[in-house]
């Protein structure tokens, strides 16, 4: 496996597209839980791209870091304070 | 405009770890629930982290890991694999970031306990009181 | 032994904050025990490199592991960062000491926790000052930046939210700096700071757009760290809202290390040249330090919370600092450098005395200053001696560092930051005037508790002495002492250390 | 005589006495005696350390010591010359008067916090001694604001409101002028020059050579005005506010330390930097000497309207003042020697006025003039002791004033400045007419039914009046053996 823009660059495009709507939607969901998870999502394809990138060991560690833990800790803390965001 | 096309398109994960960040630091500093500051805090820490290992994608490049050929010396040529010291300061970084995330959730329960809310008014409110 | 001395200064507060999150049942004595011991040791460790670095007159360089750079990590202890260690360690080992009683008044429970926040902390700021490689500087940053997180956020109540607001401006200016650092590292392939600065002298690299963005957002990250005037609001809320010990630590310390990376990348990594001919925005900092200067004296100046006013008046420091950094002469950056540690030490002992003030009034308003000549003496004088060091009074070391800083500004002709130095010097004498006048004459507004004319008096004897607790008189006379010295011993701090660290090129 | 390892010594000795005893005084505040035996013994040790160097200096010799080196290129240095020593001498020996007149007075009023009163008045002398022994701009610098600080306490020792609000005159005034014109200048100083250090005689300076002018003058005004201490309108505000202060600080502010120290600095500037040659050049010493005469006629107008003795004596000090700098100013030999003598024969002329003003007040318990007709002939040794220094004041002979006037006179003929010989003759006239009611009516005014029906009335006690005694009598011997200080003064312009 190379890094072969013209292969795969459409996979590339599509990934980063995913990003960028997966964090708008999650600076702009008003349930704090759909956020949370919403940035887990982000942080998967986070971790798709660096996939890409040649950077598996980041990747690795990304979907276990970033994926999981994160999305664990920041679900955990909307269920402690009030789910709800006014924007 | 082909060339500026092309200037465009052949570094667009740069352009896309620049609109990450721009995403991130609007959260950061426009939004008023902390919990959505913390979020936008994340998407823009990655942002970095996506450009740092765009800096290591080479043209024709491989994961950076030694191949070894059935009766063949290894390959050994470093222009075959992506540079993997951003990797490694990535890992690091995503470690650092993790650890914010946790203080800084760790203090968003303290400020619920605290105010009653995570709002950042309605907290300037309670403080004012 | 003597080699590895440089690693000592870092990893002995480093193990002492593992350890000390484990020995939780033994008690906060123990752990205040370790925490001294480990502070002191590390101390001796950067006394005794400070003394290899002025008699060899060279930096030490130090591969950890011995994994030789551009690859492995390096320590580099030159003349500046041997200052600054020694600087970093005594301010820590007193603000330790201090924090005995306050530290418990803070933190009813799970004290070693606290210590081990305060060591790791102190393990960040060493580091920073030794680290040989920019990326490794945002590790220590972080390191820092989280334990001070920590331990302001430990000062309850209100301090959460201005600890995340600290957090939030914290975060941005770190990734800046990464951000920059990336772009440094996509034209230069290298992360040595020795490395980066032979590389970016480069005539082709001089005009790289990369280059310049990387800098730029090295800069404002730094500065977003250290509070420079528009960056500066986070400051004070975290600041004044912590727990006395944790103030005593931080306030001294966070803004002086994020200077001297600030000297670090614009004198180590880049050159003077490139800085003053290439970046060329000299006159515009020069104008953001002198707005920072009077700015800061003139909101300290409105504060009625006497730590609150202190705070204001770090942000008025740091555009001294800044301000002598970009004058672009010898004499300026000696004025920055000599700062760093006159600030350090003026900044401690004003909250050291402020604080101890606080522990016998509890009272955190300029009321609680009423007579506390009689009451404190020893606290008074500090008080007043780290008073007359803002104002800049001789012989204090504040006024040697105003010398330099006026003498760089007049030699550069930046005209507009000798009149801020001037107006805040006698902004401070004014904000410390009327402390010092309520401390000296009781009553502020109410002549009744002054004593009259007529009334005979004996002096000392009538009203109750009652200093605070040992362990913050000790650490607090030093302080003032250091103060003092410091002053005196200008000339063998500015020719053993200072002399040699200043740039090519001025 | 001595050693010259002791001419090594001596002034650092002198220097260090005052602050030696600081902590002896504080340690003994419950014991008076004690408390005051240390003062004294300071104050001896002092003058005779002081004493001890007037033949080496006389002699031609000028004394420096370097005492830390504190930036690379300046050192905190002491330097012992004639001009120092007129001022040293003068200073270190009204010491001892003052402190055995102050005893008497604090005793005599049962005043509160003597300690500390008596522990800043020490450390006040000792800057006195800094100054006037200084060898360098920062060293002058350095002692100048430790006197502006040592005497804070002092004036605002009374803590009431009135107090409080003289004393932070008295400080915005002297650390506005210090920190905000004299420390800027003081290094634009440096930046031109390179070094600090005094020049060698007064006709150099060390301003070098193509300096721009209106730099110069920029610079000169900076100092003119920056010492505050030395009174020049409209910098003289603050010394009126200090009236407030207990009377031997007065004596001590107004006649001794604080504002000889003030106008000391701004001769030796004028003189040891930047020197005749490029005042004369540059038309400074002729504004200069303007500038002080209007501060000399309008003080002296103000004065006449004031009924409070204290206020009265303060307007006499701005006038008195400005007549030194006017001496120097003029540029003439003559004028210089005029003017530098004046710092003599105005101290202790002036501090007998206020010891006599605060002997009247112990005794009588008046500050106004108005109150004083007939008090002259219960009090007539402080009435004789303050009409002797009013004929100083006046300039008559056989006082020591009038040798001031005498050689002022000749200087401003030298230089030929019509002018400044009118302004001297009329600042006489106004002198006579504020001070010649005072000791008239005292004496030959009719007693007021307060003074002829309270016998309690009656001179101050012994301790106070010997100093007054004394001082009024050096004032005459002044007058007739002029030589003593004149051949210090002398050497300054050789």
């Amino acid at each position: 496996m190379t890094w072969d823009a013209n292969l795969l660059w459409q996979f590339d495009m599509l990934i980063l597209l995913m990003m960028v709507i997966c964090a708008v939607a999650a600076l702009s969901l008003k349930g704090l839980v759909s956020s949370a998870v919403v940035t887990g999502a982000y942080s998967f394809f986070t971790c798709l791209m660096w996939t890409h990138m040649m950077a598996v060991d980041v990747a690795f560690t990304e979907a276990a870091v970033g994926a999981a833990v994160s999305t664990v800790i920041i679900v955990a803390t909307a269920q402690y304070i009030n789910p709800w965001s006014k924007d | 405009m082909d060339e500026f096309f092309f200037f465009i398109v052949a570094k667009y994960n740069y352009w896309a770890s620049l609109i990450l960040l721009f995403i991130g630091l609007y959260g950061m500093i426009a939004k008023n629930n902390l919990m959505k500051k913390i979020i936008g805090m994340v998407i823009f820490q990655t942002a970095i982290l996506i450009f740092f290992v765009s800096i290591g994608v080479k043209w024709g490049a491989s994961v950076p890991i030694i191949r070894f050929f059935p009766d063949k010396q290894p390959l050994l040529d470093a222009t075959a694999y992506a540079n993997p010291l951003p990797h490694v300061l990535i890992l690091t970084a995503i470690v650092v970031g993790v650890a914010v995330l946790g203080v800084a959730l760790a203090i968003l329960q303290n400020i619920q306990r605290i105010h009653g809310t995570i709002e950042e008014d309605e907290i300037l409110e309670d403080m004012r009181k | 032994m003597m080699d590895q001395t440089p690693v000592f200064i870092i990893a002995i507060p480093l193990f002492a904050s593992l350890l000390l999150t484990l020995i939780g049942p033994l008690g906060p004595r123990v752990a205040y025990g370790l925490l001294i011991g480990a502070l002191s040791l590390s101390l001796g460790a950067s006394l005794a490199t400070m003394v290899r670095v002025v008699q060899t007159g060279q930096a030490i360089h130090y591969y950890m592991g011995d994994w030789l750079p551009p690859m492995g990590i390096e320590l580099v202890i030159d003349h500046l960062s041997a200052a600054v260690l020694v600087m970093i360690g005594v301010c820590a080992l007193l603000s330790g000491i201090y924090s005995m009683h306050t530290a418990g008044q803070d933190n009813h429970d799970r004290l070693n926790n606290y210590y081990a926040l305060f060591s790791l902390l102190v393990t960040g700021l060493l580091g920073m000052a030794s680290a040989g490689d920019v990326f490794n500087l945002y590790v220590l940053l972080e390191i820092s930046a989280l334990a001070s997180y920590g331990l302001l956020a430990r000062g309850g109540g209100k301090a959460y939210f201005a600890t995340f607001k600290y957090l939030v401006m914290g975060t941005i200016g770190a990734c800046f700096y990464l951000l920059g650092v990336g772009y440094i590292y996509i034209m230069t392939g290298s992360l040595n700071m020795a490395d980066l600065a032979d590389i970016l002298s480069r005539e082709s690299l001089q005009e790289s757009v990369s280059i310049r963005i990387g800098f730029t957002l090295i800069i404002l990250g730094i500065w977003t760290k250290m509070a420079l005037f528009p960056l500066h609001a986070w400051l004070p809320n975290a600041y004044s809202r912590a727990g006395t010990a944790t103030a005593c630590l931080i306030a001294p310390l966070m803004t002086k290390v994020s200077v001297y990376i600030m000297l670090r990348m614009m004198f180590t990594v880049f050159s003077a040249d490139y800085i003053f001919n290439q970046i060329a925005w000299s006159s515009l900092v020069i104008y953001m330090a002198s707005a920072a200067v009077v700015l800061g004296m003139i909101t300290a100046f409105a504060q009625r919370d006497m730590r609150k006013m202190l705070t204001y008046i770090i942000v008025a420091e740091i555009g001294y600092m800044t301000g002598g950094a970009w004058l672009a002469n010898t004499a300026g950056y000696t004025g920055a450098v000599y700062h760093i540690l006159a600030d350090g030490l003026m900044t401690l002992s004003l909250f050291m005395a402020v604080g101890a003030i606080i522990y016998r009034t509890g009272d955190t308003s300029a009321n609680a200053m009423q007579g506390i000549f009689r009451r404190m003496p020893i606290t008074a004088a500090v008080f007043l001696i780290g008073a007359a060091s803002i104002v800049g009074i001789p012989p204090t070391c504040g006024f040697f560092s105003k010398w330099y800083l006026l003498q760089g500004a007049v030699q550069a002709g930046a005209w507009i930051f000798v009149a801020a130095l001037l107006i805040a010097g006698l902004m401070a004498a004014i904000i410390f005037f009327r402390l010092l006048e309520a401390a000296f004459f009781g009553n502020l507004d109410d002549e009744g508790l002054s004593v009259g004319h007529s009334a005979p008096h004996s002096g000392t004897g009538a009203v109750q002495m009652r200093e605070a607790p040992l362990t913050m008189l000790v650490p607090l006379a030093v302080a003032g002492a250091a103060l003092l010295g410091l002053g005196i011993y200008t000339n063998e701090v500015v020719t053993y250390l200072i002399r040699w660290s200043v740039p090519a090129g001025f | 005589m001595f050693p010259v390892s002791f001419y090594q010594i001596a002034p650092v000795i002198a220097l260090c006495a005052s602050l030696l005893a600081v902590p002896l005084i504080a340690v003994s505040g419950r014991h008076p005696n004690l408390r005051e035996f240390w003062t004294f013994a300071a104050a001896a040790l002092k003058f005779a350390m002081v004493l001890s160097l007037t033949g080496w200096i006389l002699a031609g010799n000028v004394i420096t010591v370097d005492l830390i080196n504190v930036l690379p290129d300046i050192s905190i240095q002491l330097r012992v010359d004639s001009f120092g020593m007129v001022f040293a001498l003068v200073s270190s020996f009204l010491w001892i008067a003052a402190a055995l007149y102050t005893v008497g007075y604090m005793r005599g009023l049962a005043e509160h916090a003597q300690t500390r009163f008596f522990v800043c008045f020490a450390l006040s002398l000792c800057a006195t001694i800094g100054v006037a022994f200084s060898g360098n701009l920062l060293t002058m610098y350095l002692f100048y604001e430790m006197l502006s600080l040592s005497t804070y306490p002092l004036v605002a020792h009374h803590q009431d409101r009135e107090g409080r609000g003289g004393a932070r005159k008295y400080l915005t005034f002297l650390l506005g002028g210090s920190v905000g014109m004299v420390l800027p200048a003081m290094i634009i100083l440096f930046s031109l020059s390179g070094n600090l250090d005094f020049a060698d005689n007064i006709y150099g300076g060390i301003i070098p050579q193509g300096t721009g002018n209106l730099l110069v003058t920029i610079l000169f005004v900076a100092f003119l005005f920056g010492f505050a201490k030395n009174g020049i309108m409209p910098m003289h505000a603050w010394l009126p506010g200090a009236m407030v202060a207990p009377t031997p600080v007065s004596a001590l502010l107004h006649a001794v330390a604080v504002v000889k120290v003030g106008v000391f600095c701004t001769a030796r500037v004028m003189l040891y930097i930047f020197g005749i040659d490029v005042m004369d050049e540059l038309n400074l010493g002729v504004a200069a000497a303007y500038i002080v005469s209007f501060t000399i006629v309008t003080a002296s107008i103000i004065a006449l309207t004031k009924d409070n003795l204290k206020a009265r004596l303060a307007y006499s000090t701005i006038s008195q003042l400005s007549y030194i700098i006017l001496g120097v100013a003029l540029l003439t030999p003559s004028a210089v020697q005029g003017g530098l003598i004046h710092i003599v024969n105005h101290a202790f002329a002036k501090i007998t006025l206020f010891f006599c003003a605060g002997a009247i007040y112990v005794a009588s318990r008046k500050k106004n003039i108005s109150e004083m007709s007939g008090l002259g002939r219960v009090m007539p040794f402080t009435f004789g002791a303050f009409a002797l220094a009013s004929l100083s004041m006046i300039g008559a002979p056989p006082v020591g004033g009038f040798i001031t006037k005498w050689y002022l006179l000749v200087g401003a003929l030298d230089a030929g400045q019509t002018a400044i010989i009118l302004v001297l003759l009329a600042s006489t006239m106004l002198n006579v007419a504020y001070f010649g009611p005072v000791t008239y009516k005292a004496f030959f005014g009719k007693p007021n039914d307060s003074i002829s029906e309270n016998p309690k009335i009656k001179e101050a006690p012994l301790i106070m009046l010997v100093p007054i005694v004394a001082a009024a009598i050096i004032s005459v011997l002044l007058g007739i053996f002029p030589h003593i200080m004149m051949q210090f003064v002398r050497m300054v312009t050789t």
